[in-house]
């Protein structure tokens, strides 16, 4: 899959704080994501994946390093270019209850992104015919949805409307922070199905935070392993899980219980 | 919203404090209008009359007049002037005057008066009575005469140019006169206050005064702590070093301390209940710039904060949609406390003299000013003070209690 | 200091009356406890029916028993036009002003003047005596006297320009010499009378021993305690702190030779508790802890009609007392729209008075229905002094709104632009009237003339500032900041009531930088000058009394300022818990109710009792 | 058969809201637990596993209520007893409880000693503070603590040395069993394996003599426990040995949970992922028939009818499903 560079970043570095309390978030890291890849960070609390996520995102600032987009320095500085920008990359976060404004209804949240991609002067009817389109993306009916407000659903619901909103937006990258960490296992595997839709039906890159290395392995074309802020290992999840280099990585994955292979409870 | 609303008025503590601000809103604005006027007119010459209901003597002997035959009228009579305490007191003058009361019953009234007729006189001056005894002899003597003598008063008009009487009509003891033919009847429930003033009148001002200040000084207390605190809060970094620095400084310095400085550098000719309601709202935002601060720096990192951001919303929209909303109740519930801290506020300021000028427009503060000045509270003067302090208590306690079940409300550990 | 006092003792009322949560005397209670507390600590064993208590006199410890000073804040050595207060040091007469008249009292017999009235001849009494034993002399008088010329004190300074000498004729003989003016006569005699009636006298020997230990610095003779002072009256110091001040009886006091009072003073002490502000002391005076109380009580009828307590007033009915001082609102002549007289008398004429008085003074005043406005006090000394027959028509009572109106409507003084208020030459009238804040009494007259400006179409709003504020603008020559504003005017003295013409129409005063004497609107009257310089040296009544006429007929013409309310000299109410037998309106002891202090009120402390 | 821990008899409680509403979280839970055996309990939130373990313990405070039902410890019917009595006499003792959150529950203020001390001091007052010490010192020994931690302070210690601790202070006193609610969940994958280590060691060792094991991770269950029973809605819809219940479920719901199992080894990417829709059902009004139909893609119109009771069907095995074990086995071999 030897394909053109969506993402990349050499030398990404994130300082929080002075002096005392200064503390290095990410360190120095290289990356390099390509279009159309599902690449997944993984890494434990405290390891610099939602700051490199934050980062990759243009919600923060990077101290030092530099990152590209499709290939060229990513210039994120003006409100125009930050606008233009977040067309191009987009989020999911872990907690679907606070990714909503709880005083919009629902439907302001699609309109949003129709208005977003410039369909701010379609006519309603269109727009519902939009809206109804990415519902039925995530396995979720418009006409049930429309004029609730978000705390009238599930979990599961309402990461899947988050998902319709990306559908709606259509990113060239999307960014999943730990996307089904709140949710039960059930409802799992729905969000990584649409997931695997949204990459393989629109193309699009997606970049996956977890902790959970054994997910990542399952959804991933290549992992990153993240510890401390620096990335220990990467490569395609294949080799990087089932035969790990780093230290790290193996102590993390004889840290996880399996089903079919030994947990070897002697190591700790 | 409407949600919201009925929640509220679930609230036990909500709706006492709401139906209590709403009867003093109530009082506020109704008894103007049954009772219109300035509110600053002096009705009675003279301080402090008591509360009650005033009868028009110069109309009530011109109106018409029925003639009722009471018979326990002339004991009534009697008994308004003269007192268990006043008839042993009359034994002691007895006494004091070497008069012999052998066999004398203080109750056997007609023998006490006859005495007291025949022997009274107000030129003794007995040893060892005080001055002030005898005083109060000659009023109980003068009291008596007016009631003891049972003739008809005559009624008459002096010729200004002649100075000659003519008689208009004689009253008997027996003539009453019904209230409502009297021209003038002046309810005074409240009496008046130490300028004559009706103190329920007054009163009624004074709320609205009040509340004025409170809901001025309250909203710019709220907007200048909400500005800084969403400022600080939202953008961080210098912006927010810088106004908490400031914030820091406020709340060090004690707000009533620079309230009493303030009032008293802007001199009296300035301070209006505007002037006061500002410097008052100047003064007393840090709270709301903390709290504010506070709940925003949290819901700043609410994704749907970052959400926002990444769908290209500019940061007054976002602080509008996504941060206001959320902050609201507590915006609420701090406008609430700071209208009821400013209208304490201005009671105390205007306690120590250094409320609104004086005169334009009553103030609770300065109508219980006014009437410890005139030691309304020693002198037993209630109605002059207490309802002033009743109200100041009872909006404070209502606005109180409202932001309690507001915050049992809107936050939901406090819930059981 | 006391500001603050005030400030703390309001705070803790208004917690008291916030969390009492009723009965108005229970705001009363922390003052009834300071009260106890000042009993406990300094004097516990001042036996209670041997001890005249006062209140309303002194305010903040004292400084010192220094009779040659001004500022000991002591209430036992400080002058009082109306009566100076005699306990300690004494004068050689004692003023009345119940009826003007000189009683001797270091003094033997009447002043002898001379035949063109430029000198008075003072004769000692031989049993005068000073504390240390030995005699009062004349020599004592003319060294006190010169003594506060040298120094400068208030005594010589003010006396300096009429008084060209005082000399000992010999050990019993005392001579007072008018300054005398070009034509030879005495520049006004009035001010001798007044040197003998309200100057105290010191021990020469004492002022010499002051002079040697401060090697005779003026300064340092004003600001010395005199903690070793001699003094001549029936009392002495015994103790002083800040919560009270007390004087012990001199039991060898010469007063109690059969040539002057033939007995000792009831009191063995006599005692002023310091209390923070006069809700304190009232307080104090209606438990009985206080026997006078030179306080302002409002509705004083009330302590004893209502709260029936063994309280009385020197007369029994209102106005209560002797009224002696005239408040008066003046007019600033400098003010646009005040310097025309049709203005200032329509205001004048629209205030209601009766309001006043009966808010203001709570009807401790004799109304102007009573007593018809002039320059005069109410007293029937002065009265009997001009001619009332002839400025009745001038005379004005009040609450006239009508008159008023049509005054300024003849003038042509209107409302043109129909917002309420009249213009004059195009300038809408609008004036602020000011007083002192806190002074309530005054601050209650100043919205009645407000509220009567408002009735005119004048505009007239009331400001109250600080004393401290309010004192230093109006003393200005040129201040334009006040408009409307009142000041007081001397008490009872020999020197009135010509003093009175003097303090409010006299233009001595005009462009005077820190002027404290009067005449504050700046008014300015030829005709009146002669006749305040005329005054002084008329002997012959028929004259006096068409001058005072005449005076009385320039001020109600022009008014330059308009009498408020009529006010005692000072207020004087007694509580007879322990003491009994105080002098009283017509009781035929002719001792004026000067809180038993002032003058010869003092007579009072001889004739009272202790109750049964 | 071992000796009987812990019975439950048809357990029912309920929460009651500010709006008098009742919830009906456990709504007939029979089960037990022989000695030296663990159970696991799995389930989505929100199906009433965090509330059974609450319930276990006879201890009711408000919302929570008793309302019927039998918890019999090692023969004694605890259920009964007033909360006063439970609190002296089975708690600690008896039956402790770990919370999830549990590591923040030690006062940072106070030495980790002062807390056994307080415990023992409750239920062994004859003890003195040096035999609480040497005891303690054991003990920790044991369970591969290090004794200085005795000495130090809570916030001394990282979260899961922590929790560590907090365990080993709950079951100072051997009790018979010890109920674990998502114990490990807060934790990184080290200190979890470190967390779980201990708790075998706690069974090896025969401090406890029981445990149930809450979690929603099932992996981690199918490696701690011996059997596992699945709950939904209140109740219970399968009981099984861990392996069974892993490789071999039964219930739908089962089925469905078991097969969102996702594991970092071979094989796990060519699995197929199940996904149950929707939510589990309001506790406040239970559907009638099976609370699962309504997610359930084998339901017939039946399920919605019929509720079923659990039924044996192998050893040590019961499920509560209306379909028998083959039909449901031959529907899910045919995907």
């Amino acid at each position: 899959m030897a394909k053109e560079l969506c993402l990349s970043g050499k030398n990404v570095t994130k300082v929080f704080g002075f002096g005392d309390k200064k503390t290095v978030a990410v360190n120095h890291v290289d990356f390099d994501f390509h279009v159309g890849e599902f690449v997944s960070i993984v890494g434990e609390s405290g390891s610099g994946k939602t700051t490199l996520a934050k980062m990759l995102l243009g919600l923060i600032h990077e101290t030092e390093g530099e990152i590209s987009f499709l290939g060229k320095p990513r210039e994120i500085k003006g409100r125009k270019q930050k606008r233009e920008y977040w067309k191009e990359i987009q989020a999911i976060f872990q907690d679907p209850f606070s990714s909503y404004n709880v005083f919009h209804k629902i439907d302001a949240v699609l309109l949003d992104c129709i208005k977003m991609r410039g369909g701010k002067k379609l006519p309603y009817e269109k727009k519902v015919e939009m809206m109804t389109e990415a519902c039925s993306f995530v396995n979720l009916k418009f006409e049930e949805l429309t004029n609730k407000y978000p705390f009238e659903l599930s979990g599961g619901q309402m990461q899947r409307l988050m998902i319709a909103r990306i559908f709606l937006l259509k990113p060239k990258i999307l960014l999943a922070d730990e996307p089904t960490s709140m949710i039960d296992a059930c409802s799992r595997a729905t969000i990584l199905e649409m997931l695997q839709n949204l990459r393989n039906e629109i193309g699009m890159t997606i970049i996956f935070i977890t902790h959970d290395i054994g997910l990542a392995y399952f959804i991933s074309d290549t992992v990153f392993i993240m510890e401390k802020g620096n990335i220990v290992e990467y490569g395609p999840a294949e080799k990087v899980i089932l035969n790990p280099e780093a230290e790290y990585t193996k102590r993390l994955i004889s840290d996880v219980p399996k089903i079919h292979e030994e947990w070897d409870l002697s190591t700790v | 919203m409407k949600h919201i609303l009925s929640q509220v008025f679930h609230s036990g503590k909500f709706v006492v404090g709401f139906c209590i601000f709403m009867s003093i809103l109530l009082l506020m604005i109704f008894y103007p209008i049954f009772n219109p006027g300035n509110p600053l007119q002096i009705v009675s010459i003279g301080t402090f009359a008591e509360p009650g209901i005033y009868v028009s003597v110069y109309d009530a002997v011109d109106s018409d007049m029925n003639t009722l035959k009471l018979d326990e009228a002339p004991a009534k009579r009697l008994d308004s002037v003269l007192k268990s305490e006043d008839r042993v007191k009359m034994v002691m003058w007895f006494d004091a005057a070497g008069i012999p009361v052998d066999n004398l019953s203080i109750h056997d009234t007609e023998a006490l008066l006859t005495l007291w007729e025949e022997n009274y006189d107000a030129t003794i001056r007995p040893e060892g009575m005080t001055k002030a005894d005898r005083n109060y002899f000659q009023r109980l003597d003068g009291n008596l005469k007016k009631v003891i003598v049972t003739h008809d008063k005559v009624l008459a008009r002096q010729d200004p140019s002649s100075s000659e009487l003519s008689v208009i009509r004689t009253i008997e003891d027996t003539d009453y006169v019904n209230i409502k033919k009297v021209a003038n009847v002046k309810r005074l429930p409240l009496g008046t206050d130490n300028f004559g003033r009706d103190v329920l009148k007054e009163l009624a001002a004074a709320i609205k005064t009040s509340i004025f200040i409170g809901l001025v000084a309250g909203s710019i207390a709220t907007l200048i702590g909400l500005t800084f605190g969403l400022l600080s809060g939202f953008i961080g970094g210098l912006v927010d070093d810088f106004i908490m620095f400031i914030t820091n400084i406020f709340t060090v310095i004690p707000a009533f301390v620079l309230l009493i400085l303030i009032s008293y550098s802007i001199g009296q000719d300035q301070r209006g209940p505007t002037t006061v309601a500002v410097v008052i709202g100047l003064t007393v935002w840090t709270w709301t710039a903390r709290a504010v601060r506070s709940q925003v720096i949290s819901l700043r990192n609410r994704d749907h904060v970052n959400l926002s951001k990444l769908s290209g919303h500019n940061l007054f929209l976002i602080i509008f949609t996504d941060i206001l909303p959320y902050i609201a109740s507590y915006v609420i519930m701090a406008l609430i406390l700071q209208i009821s801290g400013a209208i304490l506020a201005e009671a105390q300021l205007s306690l120590l003299g250094l409320g609104p000028k004086t005169t334009e427009v009553p103030t609770l503060g300065l109508m219980m000013n006014w009437s410890m000045l005139y030691t309304a509270h020693l002198n037993g003067y209630w109605w002059a003070y207490f309802p002033v302090i009743l109200t100041i208590a009872l909006i404070s306690f209502s606005l109180n209690l409202m932001n309690t079940g507001l915050d049992q409300v809107f936050n939901p550990t406090l819930r059981d | 200091m006391k500001r603050k006092v005030v400030l703390v003792l309001c705070l803790l009322m208004t917690f008291s009356m916030v969390f009492a949560n009723g009965k108005g005397d229970k705001g009363a209670k922390p003052e009834e406890q300071q009260v106890a507390a000042a009993d406990d600590a300094s004097s516990g064993t001042l036996p209670r029916n041997q001890t005249l208590y006062w209140a309303g006199l002194q305010w903040g410890s004292i400084n010192g028993w220094n009779v040659l000073s001004d500022d000991m804040n002591n209430f036992n050595v400080s002058r009082q036009a109306y009566g100076t207060r005699i306990t300690m040091f004494e004068t050689l007469y004692m003023y009345n002003f119940l009826d003007g008249s000189l009683e001797p009292l270091l003094a033997d017999g009447a002043p002898q003047w001379n035949a063109n009235k430029t000198e008075v001849t003072v004769k000692i009494k031989k049993a005068a005596k000073w504390s240390d034993g030995t005699p009062v002399t004349a020599e004592d008088v003319a060294y006190s006297y010169n003594t506060g010329v040298k120094i400068g004190n208030t005594s010589g300074n003010s006396n300096k320009p009429y008084i060209a000498a005082v000399e000992a004729k010999d050990a019993q003989t005392v001579v007072i010499k008018a300054a005398l003016n070009s034509a030879g006569a005495a520049k006004n005699p009035l001010m001798l009378d007044n040197f003998i009636a309200v100057e105290y006298v010191a021990q020469k020997a004492w002022i010499q021993k002051l002079e040697a230990r401060t090697g005779g610095d003026a300064t340092k003779m004003k600001t010395d305690p005199a903690e070793d002072v001699v003094y001549s009256g029936p009392y002495g110091p015994y103790f002083a702190d800040d919560q009270k001040v007390v004087l012990v009886r001199n039991d060898n006091y010469w007063g109690k030779d059969a040539s002057m009072w033939g007995k000792l003073p009831a009191p063995k002490y006599v005692a002023h508790t310091i209390y923070s502000d006069n809700a304190a002391g009232e307080v104090a005076f209606k438990s009985g802890e206080v026997d006078v109380s030179q306080q302002f009580n409002s509705n004083v009828q009330d302590l004893w009609e209502k709260d029936g307590l063994p309280i009385s007033t020197y007369m029994a009915e209102a106005p209560y007392g002797i009224c002696g001082s005239l408040p008066t609102a003046y007019y600033n002549l400098a003010i646009p729209g005040l310097d025309n007289v049709n203005v200032r008398k329509a205001i004048a004429m629209a205030v209601d008075y009766d309001a006043i008085i009966a808010n203001a003074m709570t009807n401790q005043s004799p109304t102007f229905d009573q007593v018809p406005r002039s320059t005069m006090n109410p007293t029937p000394g002065e009265q009997a002094l001009y001619d009332q027959k002839a400025v009745a028509n001038l005379q004005w009572v009040g609450n006239d709104i009508a008159g008023a109106n049509a005054l300024l409507d003849k003038a042509g003084i209107k409302d043109t632009n129909g917002d309420g208020i009249r213009e004059l030459n195009g300038k809408k009238l609008s004036f602020k009237a000011s007083c002192p804040n806190g002074w309530t009494d005054w601050m209650a007259a100043i919205e009645i003339v407000a509220a009567a400006g408002e009735k005119i179409g004048i505009e007239i709003t009331s400001v109250f500032p600080e004393w401290s504020v309010y004192q230093t603008v109006i003393t200005q020559a040129n201040q334009t900041e006040y408009e409307i504003f009142m000041m007081w005017s001397d008490g009872s003295s020999p020197t009135m009531p010509w003093n009175r013409v003097r303090q409010l129409m006299s233009s001595e005063y005009v462009g005077v930088e820190g002027n404290w004497s009067g005449n504050w609107g700046q008014y300015s009257n030829p005709r009146v000058d002669e006749i305040i310089s005329a005054i002084p040296a008329t002997t012959d009544a028929a004259k006096l009394r068409s001058l005072y006429t005449e005076a009385n007929k320039i001020y109600l013409t022009d008014v330059p300022s308009f009498t408020l309310m009529y006010r005692p000299n000072c207020f004087h109410a007694v509580n007879e818990s322990v003491w009994t037998n105080y002098p009283e309106d017509g009781d035929g002891q002719n001792i004026p109710p000067g809180d038993l202090i002032h003058g010869y009120s003092i007579a009072g402390l001889y004739t009272i009792k202790t109750v049964k | 058969m071992g000796k009987v821990m812990l019975e439950v008899k048809d357990l029912k409680t309920k929460y009651i809201t500010r709006f008098k509403e009742d919830v009906y979280a456990v709504d007939g839970v029979t089960l037990q637990i022989e000695e030296g055996k663990s159970l696991g309990i799995a389930g989505e939130s929100g199906c009433g596993k965090s509330t059974l373990a609450l319930s276990l313990m006879g201890y009711y405070f408000a919302p929570l209520h008793y309302t019927s039902g039998d918890i019999i410890i090692d023969g004694r019917n605890v259920s009964t007893l007033d909360t006063d009595e439970v609190r002296r006499e089975v708690l600690g003792k008896e039956i402790a409880y770990i919370p999830q959150a549990a590591m923040n529950a030690l006062n940072p203020t106070q030495k980790i000693i002062r807390f056994i001390e307080d415990v023992i001091k409750v239920h062994k007052p004859e003890m003195t503070k040096p035999e609480v010490y040497e005891m303690a010192k054991e003990r920790f020994h044991i369970l591969g603590l290090p004794e200085k931690v005795l000495d130090q302070y809570a916030v001394e210690l990282s979260g899961g040395m922590k929790q560590r601790t907090v365990i080993a202070i709950s079951t100072i006193l051997s009790p018979k069993v010890l109920i674990a609610d998502e114990p490990s969940s807060a934790l990184d994958v080290t200190s979890q394996k470190m967390v779980i280590k201990m708790l075998r060691d706690l069974m090896e060792k025969g401090y406890i003599k029981s445990m149930i094991f809450i979690t929603h991770e099932l992996p981690l269950l199918y490696n701690v426990t011996d059997d596992i029973m699945v709950m939904y809605a209140g109740q219970i819809v399968e009981r099984g040995s861990a392996k069974d219940m892993v490789f071999d479920p039964i219930h739908p719901y089962s089925k469905g949970l078991m097969g969102s199992i996702i594991v970092p080894e071979t094989g796990t990417r060519e699995h197929e992922l199940i996904a149950i829709p929707g939510t589990p059902p309001n506790l406040k009004k239970p559907p009638a028939g099976c609370r699962f139909a309504a997610r359930c893609k084998y339901a017939t119109p039946e399920c919605k009818i019929y509720n079923m009771e659990m039924k044996e069907f192998g050893e040590g095995r019961s499920q509560r499903c209306r379909f028998s074990v083959e039909h449901l086995r031959e529907v899910y071999a045919n995907g």
